[in-house]
């Protein structure tokens, strides 16, 4: 996988306008969370956006995603709408689950988001499915599965793996290292330096990328992408990253160690991609400016939205349990 | 009856009917499982399927019950209909996940925005001396769940019409096979019929009027078989087979019930919390003043299904026991 | 009450203090689960308990459910007392078959050459808008299976005495502890005494003579405000907390509705098949004319748990629907 | 590890006598079961001998193995009394499970023997909760697991090998690769050639020995044990074998391609084991007959004492529920 940025200025206005969206509607969820708008609780992918926004603008516009708990960065940078996404995790009937889903449950099927998901692991096994689907029909779609490392060591990821090799499915395992799963280090996960060696033993190809470097996560999907194109079967995606709020937002984050805590040796994936536009790509700051007034916008449009709307019906309780 | 003109259906094959029939009718069908493909399985339930249909629409997994479900309901959401295997009614407790949290709820979950329509079909129950592990009747955990739907069919043709129609069903549908049933032969409906039972109603296998039993899976045979023996007594029994667990048809069991004042359910799966349990509370519940007697469960004793033949058939409910059960409900009632 | 003597007891600090007393009462009992280690859990259920017993008793896992389940029961089999923690109800799917095929069975399967004592505990049902994956009540399958025991504590007392029993029971035991009910508080017995529950037994937790109703895990705090505003009325609730969910103690639920001739059963799990089923078909069959009206199940709508708070608020059993279903029991009754 | 022989010759004769017991063992289980006297299904390991025998012999007594539903071989060759397992193949009260169990259910703890099991996969997890109790006890114990490579697909094997590398439990994971899940082949489970590969994917040592060859068994557990005694944490050992009779007792075998009903192609390796004795460690046919004589006697009591007892009581049905 070569390392030379394959990003046109288009994309590269679109993904930093993405960043922008998935750091804007996590920031102030955040906000809203501890003033009391958003009920439940909520995990956050600040400090990771380049992985979620790397890697769902490097698929094409069929293609599925399956998410995790940890899913507003994905489920937005594949085109879900951050209005009905804010009113979700507001618990509104506008929302994508007409309230009963919550964060953990956003999914916009007309974009290929096949929902978060507030079961570990399942992400796999589900975009296998997407992928299946994909290769009986024929359609050319890929199917790419978020998950965590604390997620790589449950079992339904392992048989996912298994079956996608064995099938030659067109799925990519994209795995967010962020150093942490819950409230515990990547060393109670994970006894291997690089997840990505995994592959090997299903006999596919795995990548470690620079989780905060997007132009490293796009061009490592995009690969990944072609190779699916060309019927090559599964492959798996390390993206070594950091979590910079807690497991969930209010986490005291207790656990942390000093290390850990200094966030002065954290890179920041917007600041590092509007750094590389302005040298790389030839992106000027008014360009940056306005794709970034552009994601404002959205958000703020989508706070109001949420903000706004009514309590949901308790009709909705019984809708949509059976077909 | 034409005995002579139709062919018999045995129940095995009444699966594999179904499953190639449906698979003709739609090619969004699929079937994926443990040895499901070229040797067609391991009661010969599928077999000719992989020939007819193919590699890419008959799949052998590997060992990964939960994985292999997971990705059946990844597969429903984005179109198609994937019917799963899975052995043994006792391996579900290895994708209860895939069931319960995805299948059952990610329509829900998604707002209404997708359908799962899975078929899950596994050989349970006991009979056949397959011990602890392999001889589960487990249909209570799923009719504990909303977003499912629970099949058990008692007889070749009953597999045959229920499974059809799950197959069409746009949602996660259960199928409990019995495999002590699985040799069981009937008349079969003939080849060019689309022959089809509804989910959610139940039948009335025999009826009668001094006691209303019933009957799930392989005990529906048993019950009629106690029926026959009754009657040389004088007693006429009624026995309803709910071929769907969930949702219930409670309409036809209150009819019954209603008519004869009374309730026995037999069944092989646990007493506590079974399915014997939801129609004693709902009978109950809805019509507190119906029963004259009692209403009693027949159930094995609460312990795993032991191995040795001759425990295992003292484990099960008999004919002899519900025959015994039967005629002291109406003894007490003179 | 001495209430100024008696420090007052968390939910989830009961937790910690059965787990840190049993600890150190027998060096085999060790402790296992994510993030049940240094960070001391998401509850704060486990702070303390690795700086005390360092990392070899106390084990972070990493999320694998099943394997981790296993691995007790492994362990159970061979000296230890493991006490297993899965974080949240729902992710039992993730082990049933560790649960009901292993854990469950492997005394009875291996001739009674091994015990099993697990002590599995989790954080379930609703009230914290966790969503349809994080706030179930799945007793009942549980209750449904025959070689584990299930404990369901609804107070901070309970919680304490119960676990601690169930860490010195022999079997394997499920604690389902309840989310909302984490920092609820009660009088705590003295940190000196070696307060047990034992395991089998229900408690009256307010006496009455016109109505029985069971109640289960965070159900029990609303029955009691509800039979507060009965009191109101003139009706005097008696209100029984069961405890132990398999086995259940029937003894003193009959003793109740033989007094009061009635029986309501409130809890957030699902009403088919569930706990409320059971102890109704036990009643009806046991003691038929001993109800006076109709048995009354008073759980949620047959449908996932919703998240927004308004719309969990409406799916639970609430304290005035407790009131209402009391009354209309009685009125029907004159 | 090295191929050299670490053989003695006293347990060189042990190894005889066990592989004996076990090839006799079978073939007169599969007589009885054809004639009706055991009932429900059974499992055989004929032609897989030579990994239960040259496993267990490299374990020390006090050391476990959980076992698989392919389990007479492990449960005889740890030291199980084939009477009590013969008798609870015949469904009797004097068998291991009062006849409650059956051929998937053999356990003699007291040797160490934790159970056949009738769940693909779970052996492996089991096997590291002995392993833990060894760990945490300080004992000195090991554990090994018994599992197929139909099983390696399966999520708890997975979760084991994770947990087992991080936590470096005393546990040897012994795959027999015998070429069939049930009815289908290798390849329909694993995508790789060398499963053994997958324990790099933890961490961990792992191995391919001919597991039709007793002595390279042997001495690949005896190098895992040797390592596991000095704290190096889990090794995995796959034994490339061959099942030779059908998934079951029964089963037709319709699915057999050509070249595997050949049987002329196949090692037997008792035979192999012989000749080696013979060649290598100088021991006579006489020696040879005498091991073989003591298994037949061990197996024909066994097969008597069996059918020599009557149906268990029905009282057993609801003992040993609950402790
Ligand atoms: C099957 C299951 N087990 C446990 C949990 C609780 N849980 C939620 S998130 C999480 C950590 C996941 O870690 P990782 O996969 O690294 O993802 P991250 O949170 O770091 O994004 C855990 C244990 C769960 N949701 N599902
Ligand atoms: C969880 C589970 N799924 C499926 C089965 C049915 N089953 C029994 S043995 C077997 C094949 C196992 O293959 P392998 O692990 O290679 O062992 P072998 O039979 O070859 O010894 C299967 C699928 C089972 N017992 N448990
Ligand atoms: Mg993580
Ligand atoms: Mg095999």
């Amino acid at each position: 996988m070569s390392g030379s940025a394959k990003l046109c200025k288009h994309k590269a206005i679109e993904i930093h306008q993405k960043l922008w969206e998935v750091r804007l509607f996590e920031l102030r969820a955040a906000e809203l969370y501890r003033e009391g708008h958003l009920p439940g609780f909520i995990h956050l992918s600040l400090g990771q956006e380049a992985c979620a926004v790397g890697a769902c603008l490097a698929l094409e516009e069929k293609d599925f995603i399956t998410s995790t708990h940890r899913g507003h960065g994905h489920c937005l940078a594949k085109g879900a709408d951050p209005r009905f996404m804010m009113a979700e995790l507001a618990g509104k009937h506008e929302g994508y689950s007409k309230g009963r889903g919550g964060s953990m449950h956003i999914a916009d099927v007309s974009k290929g988001v096949l929902g978060a998901n507030g079961i570990v692991g399942q992400s796999a096994p589900l975009a296998c499915g997407a992928a299946l689907t994909a290769q009986v029909k024929n359609t050319g779609q890929a199917a790419l599965a978020f998950f965590g490392e604390g997620a790589s060591g449950s079992g339904p990821v392992h048989e996912a793996m298994n079956i996608a090799a064995i099938w030659k499915l067109p799925v990519i395992f994209f795995c967010e290292v962020n150093r942490y799963a819950e409230l515990s280090p990547y060393s109670v996960h994970v006894p291997i330096e690089r997840l990505s060696e995994r592959s090997k033993s299903y006999g596919f190809d795995g990548f470690t990328v620079d989780g905060s470097n997007v132009k490293a996560v796009y061009n490592a999907v995009s690969s990944a992408r072609q190779k699916i194109r060309s019927g090559g079967g599964p492959v798996l995606i390390e993206a070594k990253t950091h979590r910079w709020h807690g497991h969930y937002e209010g986490d005291p984050m207790h656990y942390l160690d000093d290390k850990d805590r200094d966030s002065s040796q954290r890179m920041d994936p917007v600041v590092m991609f509007e750094a590389a536009c302005a040298l790389e790509l030839g992106i000027n700051t008014e360009e940056l400016s306005k794709s970034k007034e552009n994601a404002i916008t959205l958000i703020d449009d989508a706070v109001s939205f949420a903000l706004g709307l009514g309590a949901a019906p308790t009709s909705v309780i019984s809708e949509d349990v059976y077909a | 009856m034409k005995k002579n003109r139709q062919p018999a259906l045995k129940y095995y094959s009444a699966v594999t009917r179904a499953l190639s029939e449906e698979m003709r009718r739609d090619e969004n069908v699929i079937l994926i499982g443990e040895d499901v493909g070229p040797s067609g399985g391991i009661f010969a339930q599928t077999k000719g399927l992989h020939a007819e249909f193919g590699p890419s629409r008959v799949r052998d997994t590997p060992i990964a019950e939960a994985g292999f479900t997971s990705l059946a309901v990844g597969a429903a959401m984005t179109g198609l209909r994937p019917i799963v295997e899975v052995g043994f009614e006792d391996f579900l407790t290895a994708c209860m996940d895939p069931i319960v949290n995805q299948g059952a709820k990610l329509r829900y979950m998604l707002g209404g925005q997708v359908r799962v329509p899975v078929t899950l079909y596994t050989f349970g129950s006991g009979g056949l001396s397959a011990g602890p592990q392999h001889s589960q009747s487990l249909a209570a955990w799923f009719a504990h769940v909303p977003g499912v739907k629970v099949i058990q069919p008692s007889s070749a043709r009953d597999a045959l019409g229920l499974l059809k129609s799950s197959v069409r069903d746009d949602n996660f549908v259960i199928c409990l096979l019995c495999k002590s049933l699985i040799g069981s032969k009937e008349l079969a409906p003939s080849a060019t019929e689309d022959f089809l039972i509804p989910i959610g109603q139940a039948e009335v296998k025999k009826s009668g009027s001094d006691v209303t039993i019933i009957a799930l899976g392989a005990m529906v045979k048993r019950a009629l078989a106690a029926a026959d023996i009754l009657k040389t007594d004088g007693i006429d029994a009624e026995v309803i087979d709910p071929r769907t667990i969930s949702p219930l048809d409670m309409t036809t069991i209150l009819k019954s019930v209603s008519k004869t004042n009374t309730l026995i359910v037999v069944h092989e799966a646990m007493s506590p919390c079974g399915i014997g349990a939801e129609i004693v509370a709902r009978v109950c519940e809805t019509s507190p003043s119906v029963l004259r007697s009692a209403p009693v469960r027949i159930t094995p004793p609460f312990a795993p299904s032991p191995f040795a033949p001759n425990l295992e058939a003292d484990y099960l409910p008999s004919v002899e026991k519900i025959v015994m059960k039967a005629k002291l409900m109406l003894e007490d009632r003179r």
